[in-house]
Formats: C-alpha cells, structure tokens, sequence
C-alpha cells in the first residue's frame, strides 16, 4: 500500500542523524520533526530566523513574534537561538545546515528540482528554496511520485521553471525511496505492498532497477 | 549622543514621495512596520517600488496599499497568502520580481555595508540568473546580484533609545537588522522606547547609526497568520 | 540540543597538525583565545599559517607561537607592537601579508556565510591591489577579494553553553564571532560556561550551529596593551 | 608661532559638527575628542568595535574587554554600543560615519595619503585605514607639515606606499589649514603668526593661494 504523507514523513526522519542541523520546508518536510527519533540530537532551523525549533504552542500561549517560515506560530527549546535573516542564510549557503528536506512538483534524473512556479497558473515565489538547493549538500525531496492527474513527476527533465540544477540527491514519496545517479533515479525502497512494476509505470525518468528492491522498513 | 526620535508616524515620513523605492522589513506579518505601512496608506504614495520578503495578506501589511493601487513594483521571495496581490500580477497591474529569500537579505546587507554586489549560488541555472552575470569560483557557480538602492528603509524593532539603537524579538527580526542603513533614510519604529542608556551596550542588534529616525510605535496589531498549537488537555496539562 | 562540550584545550586541539590554516580571533590582546594559543605553542605545531588581525606582543598572545618560530605566515592588517615579529619578518624568516582591517574580517565573514569572493574599494591604487582583479561598480573602483579558507578557527567567547551557543563582551567582540563557521573546525574557549537554556535566545550573538566544539577556559589573564586611565583625584573624586 | 599636536588637534574639533559619527585614528587625531564643543552631539566610533566613546576609565577601573583601536583602554557614553569587526566596517564601507580623521607620512596634491608602510623600514601594517579612506566621504588628515628632517610631507606625488587614492579633502598641520582641489593644495588658513612664505617654503606640492589668507582663529 503506498505511503500517506505522515509515512512519507516516517521513512524521512530515519534520514536525520545524531547531530545534524536540520532545514525543513513546507508541507509534508514540516512532519518529519514529529518522527525524528528521540535518542538523537537534532536542531531545526527555520530559514526566518530560528535555531533550536520546538513544538507548536499550548493554546493561548502563541507568539506573533515566534514563529516557523510556514508563518506557523511554534515554540523553542533549550539552547536554541534568533537571528537575522542574513544570519540565516549564511548557515544556509555556508553549509553549516546538513539535511535539507524540502517539497517538489518535478525533479528530473539528473537532479533538478522544480517547486516554485506554474507560468499564468500559480507564482508564489521561491522563498528560501532556491538558496537551500544551492548550497545543501544533502537534500532529500518528500513528495508525491505523481501529480493530482495522475503524471509523473520524476521526469527526464522538468517541465516547470527550475528551482536548483542537479542537486536533488535522494526522493521519498509514496511509492518508493529513489537516489539521483550520473544515470538516473536508483531505486532503493519499495513503500510496503508496492511492487516494482508501479513504480516503473509512475516514473517517467530513467528509473535504475539493481537486484532485489527490499521493502521500506518504517 | 545623536538624537534620533521623532515623534510619531507622520513625522517618520517626511520626504517620501511617490515612485520612492521602499525597504520594508518583516517575514509574513512577523514584524513588519505596522505603523508606517498605515501612514504611506493614509498619505495615499503611489507608484512605489516596495522591497520586502513578502507581501502581506489582503487587508493586512502590505495587501493595504496593493488594495489601494498603491504599489507599481514589488521586488521579493514569496507573494503567496494574497489573493489580490495575485490579481493583480496575473493582470500585468503590478511588476514583481521574485528573488531568492536569502538574496534578498544580502542584497540589503550589501547596501548596508557598501559592497556593490555579490556572488551568490542561489538561483544558477534557473530563471532567476537570466541575463545576469555568473560566474564559477573552485568548481562551482554563481550568480553576481547588485545591492539595492532604495530611497527609504521602513523597520519596525522591540525596543529601541534615542540614539536610534535597535533590540529585535523572536523571528520578529529577520530582514529588519539588514534593511538598517540600507536606504538613504532608515525609519525605525518600536514598540518600547526606553530611556538612553538602558539597553546593555553589549546587546544591542542595531547600533544607532544606521538608523536616521526613531518614534514609539502605537496600537500595534501584531496579527498572527498561522495559529498553530497544541491542546494542553492532550498532554496532561492544565 | 546537539551538544559540543570537550573536556579542555588538549581536546578542543585534536586534529591540529603542522602546516595548517588557523583563524584566531582577538584585536590586540583583547578576546585573543588565550587557552588555544597556549596549546599550540605546547604542542609545538610548526609551519602554520596565521590569519589573525595582530600578532601579539613579545611575549603574549600570538607572540608566544612566533617566538618558538611556529609560525610560517602571518595574516593581519596590523603587527606594530611586536619586535619580534618586526625582526623575523625583515630577514625574510616569516612570510606575512598584510591587508586592510576591514578586508580581513569581511574575507572570514564570506567562508562562514558561503560567498566565494567580495568587492571592496579598500586597498584600490595600493599594493595590497597589485595582481588583483578590479572592478568598476557605479563609478567606483573594487578589488575582488577571496574567502578565507582555513582548518581551525579559534575564537574566545565571554560565555557559552553546551550548544556552542556564544555571547562576547565589549570589544573582545571584535574578529570572533566573524571566524566562527569561517574553518572547518571552529572552536570556542568560553571565560563562562553556562547551563543549557540559561542564554536568552534572543541574545546570542553567535549560534552554535557555526560552533564544533567549546570548552571552558581557564587562568585567564587578560593583559592590556595600553593601560589608559584618568585620575579620580583630578575630577573631585574619591 | 606653528601649532603644536594639541593645537592642531584643536583646530581639527571645530570641523566637528553636530550630528557626526566621527572615527579618529591613532595619535593626533585622538586628542581632537578632548575639544570638540560640548553643546553638539558627536559620536566617536572605534573600528574594533565600539560606537559611544568615552574618556579614560578611572584608575582602577580600567577593563582588558574595553579598548579602542589604538589598543587604550576606554569607557563608553549612554547610548553606546559594541559590535563584532564585519559591522564595524559595513559602518565605515557603508559611509555611515560621517568624519575619518587620520594621520599620514605623505599626502600628495592630488590627495593620496601614505601612512602605513616605510618599505623596508618599518611595516606595522594599515590597519583599518585603507578602508577608512577608500570609503569615508570626508576625510580630514592631521599631521605635521615636514617630517622630523624637515622635508615637506605635502608633495606633488607621495614617495611612500600609498594608503589610498585622491581621498584626502582637508589637511591641517602645524603651519596650515588646507584642502585639496584639482589643481593642487589649497591654502584656506595659516597658523597663528605663520606667513604665507613659511607655508610656501614648507609645501612641495602645488600651493594655491588666492588672496589673503586669514589665521586660525582656535
């Protein structure tokens, strides 16, 4: 059965290791932080200026002046720490931020990643993404395998404005936990139930098929 | 010491003029200058190129004088949560030009700090670089991006004295410190004016000089977008 | 809490080897990492290159390295104070390049924040621009300066906890929180160590995200170069 | 009769006006915060990291973390703020500070300044003073006319490694009160009881004199 979006997020956060700072985007990236496990140490950063991001406030207790790049009012832990937004983005583009897990409407087999623009449709902006996908070295996409109709949306090449070129290194979505490779998108994992064939009939990109593909353990 | 204050919006004002290019700081409606966006409405600018990270939602922050036409230009990171912004886009009404969030901030911190331009890596390969200057530096990209000249810089902080130096709170500060300095003139505004001498010099995010006016903001708002938060119930509490 | 406390300096050290890159901060004596200093000149690395704004006194601070010659290459924007340094650097013993003060912090601030190269109009027309690309921007001329690349970076902080968070007091700011993040290893002596949570988050002036590893200090002696003073007798006091 | 240090130092307080950030270099230039007029508003800024100078501490009261750039230490005024180097000089870069007074060996007609170099003689290094000059829009020099063997330090090209290029607008020395123009020095005041001749005599570079040149009323 494929994946929903907090099992997307599940699988996610056994990517995030002991002592990483960690960058989450919008949408299915946010849940992650619910699955991280507990024995580990781990910072989130919020590009708007927050190191050190806690849980959502107890009612009555929110802050307009505290809150996630989601606009989402939060909390902080211990040690954590505001900044300016040039702050921000030097951890980011200095590459002091290890994880960056972020959403996509396409990535390609090389790696690009597109998720901020549909041309006439629906332009909100690239927000902080085009600066994460420039520097991270390690970006992993949480996203659905295809589009509402149905499409693809791991493709030969994407179809909408770029956001990064070549810099997607791994792709989690409903289906299967895929990596980028010189030759295309290696397929790790299969989400539980999901046979091979699905994921070949929902990948439009070059799709690397090694071996026995095991089953996602989450 | 220099003295900054004035004593209150209007005053902040003077020498804005239409088609004025305008910093304005905040992230959403997370400290954005309340009280000067009231006052460039109620003084009713137009033409105005507006620099800020957003643009707010339709009847607050900036959305008050895209509602009123008021704005010809908005140069900034993500326009989402405005309904009439995006009329307006998609009509050809406004220019936009979309930058990368933390472009934007260095952008400003260039023009604060007089460095003419940068390089930065966000945005090769994409839109964004068309037309502009790149270049590789050990292996790797970049996109040379100009400082921005704007006539007037619009910050709203926490605290703040008489010699116009700055304490910002929470992620209430993000673009603010590095809108300071960056504009001509640089208009502070906040919500505690505290008598000189009684902010730790050791603490201070804004050093007065970069702030040329300074006025005890009123009836601040302070309006939440996303009100996220737990049931105390859920975890055994209250 | 990702947690960076090591035990002591011996610790902090590990991995230090001849002929490295180290950033230290300080100006003059004030904010040197004195502890570092102390474990470099104990371990005897040699052949290090030195990115530092001074280098010490005779017999303090960066001096204490030059003296034991540990240092191949010294950069700084100014070394008066030093005979030393003055004499090994006449007969072409210590390479040292000398650059302007403001080039120097801005050259560590672009490898912490990921900037390859800046442009800055100091040293334009001087020596320190011979060899070097230059630029006009807006009638101006700029020299293109590099990033800093550098192994270690010791900086000392006033205090610090577990998170590698830090706060600097008074002008023993100056070049440390601008090298943290600046090396591949940046490590942090701190005059205090303090419990985890007591630092107010909105008052930190370095996160420790640009912090690997932080210890507490310790026999601190703080010298001053140029003890400046007033007589109170002479004002009616005391 | 010429001035000497603490007169020059005098002279060069009433181009001190209200309102200015004022960044004084080593020497000379840190006596002028002793005579500025006490009825205006001046802030002193240090480019090691403090804005809001103060005088001397009381002895006793002296503090190893609160210096000025000349390595003294200092007090601060209410109002006063410290900050890391990086925003020291984006103050100083970013023209936020309205007066640079500085020392030089040699200042050229066309206004270059040399002062940090005597190859190999003495190399203590420019410290901030290369940025101070290529960006301060009002520069004031002090210094004394001719150097200890009695050569003029005003010349028509500076012998020295430069410090900066056609910077300097305004000198004041023991003898004179000048400022650089196109086409040379141009002598604005002379000091109490020094002729034109001994100026004449005292300036390598192209002296410009048009009419009569008033004293300096200090």
């Amino acid at each position: 059965m494929a994946l929903d979006k907090q099992g997307i997020a599940k699988r996610i956060a056994k990517e995030v290791k002991d002592g990483y700072y960690v960058n989450l985007g919008i949408g299915i990236p946010t849940l992650v932080a619910n699955y991280v496990r507990e024995d580990i140490d781990v910072e989130f950063q919020s590009e708007n200026g927050v190191l050190g991001m806690g849980p959502f406030p107890f009612e009555g207790e929110e802050d307009a002046d505290i809150i996630n790049a989601g606009k989402q009012t939060i909390t902080t832990l211990p040690g954590a720490s505001f900044f300016d937004s040039a702050l921000s983005f030097s951890m980011i583009r200095g590459q002091h931020v290890q994880l960056t897990i972020l959403g996509a409407m396409e990535v390609s087999e090389n790696g690009d990643i597109a998720n901020w623009k549909i041309p006439g449709k629906m332009v909100k902006g690239m927000g902080g993404a085009m600066d994460l996908v420039a520097s991270a070295d390690n970006i992993i996409v949480a996203m659905m395998h295809t589009n509402r109709a149905g499409a693809s949306k791991l493709l030969k090449q994407c179809s909408l404005p770029l956001t990064g070129v070549a810099c997607v290194k791994k792709i989690v979505t409903n289906l299967a936990v895929l990596e980028v490779t010189s030759k295309g998108f290696n397929l790790l994992e299969r989400a539980p139930g999901v046979n091979v064939e699905e994921i070949k009939a929902a990948t439009e990109g070059n799709l690397i098929i090694t071996g026995e593909i095991p089953e996602m353990n989450i | 010491m220099i003295q900054k204050k004035v004593s209150d919006a209007r005053e902040a004002l003077q020498g804005v003029s239409n088609g004025m290019t305008l910093m304005l700081g905040g992230f959403g409606l997370s400290g954005i200058p309340e009280n000067a966006i009231s006052e460039l409405m109620h003084q009713g600018f137009n033409n105005l190129t507006c620099i800020s990270n957003n643009a707010g939602v339709d009847d607050f922050g900036l959305g008050l004088l895209l509602q009123k036409k008021q704005i010809k230009k908005m140069v900034s990171s993500y326009v989402g949560e405005n309904d009439e912004f995006e009329r307006q886009m998609l009509s050809g009404e406004l220019d936009v030009e979309l930058i990368p969030q933390g472009t934007l901030a260095e952008r400003c911190r260039a023009a604060q700090a007089g460095f003419p331009a940068i390089y930065t890596p966000a945005g090769y390969g994409t839109e964004v670089a068309e037309g502009k200057e790149t270049r590789e530096f050990n292996g790797k990209m970049y996109v040379l991006e100009h400082a921005f000249r704007a006539d007037f810089s619009f910050v709203k902080a926490w605290k703040g004295d008489v010699a116009g130096n700055l304490i910002f709170k929470g992620t209430a500060r993000n673009f603010n410190p590095n809108m300071c300095g960056a504009a001509k003139i640089t208009v502070a505004e906040v919500e505690e004016f505290v008598p000189a001498g009684s902010l730790d010099p050791n603490q201070i995010h804004i050093p007065g000089i970069f702030v040329q006016r300074i006025f005890q903001g009123v009836n601040y708002e302070k309006r939440i977008e996303q009100r996220t938060v737990r049931q105390k119930a859920q975890y055994g509490i209250g």
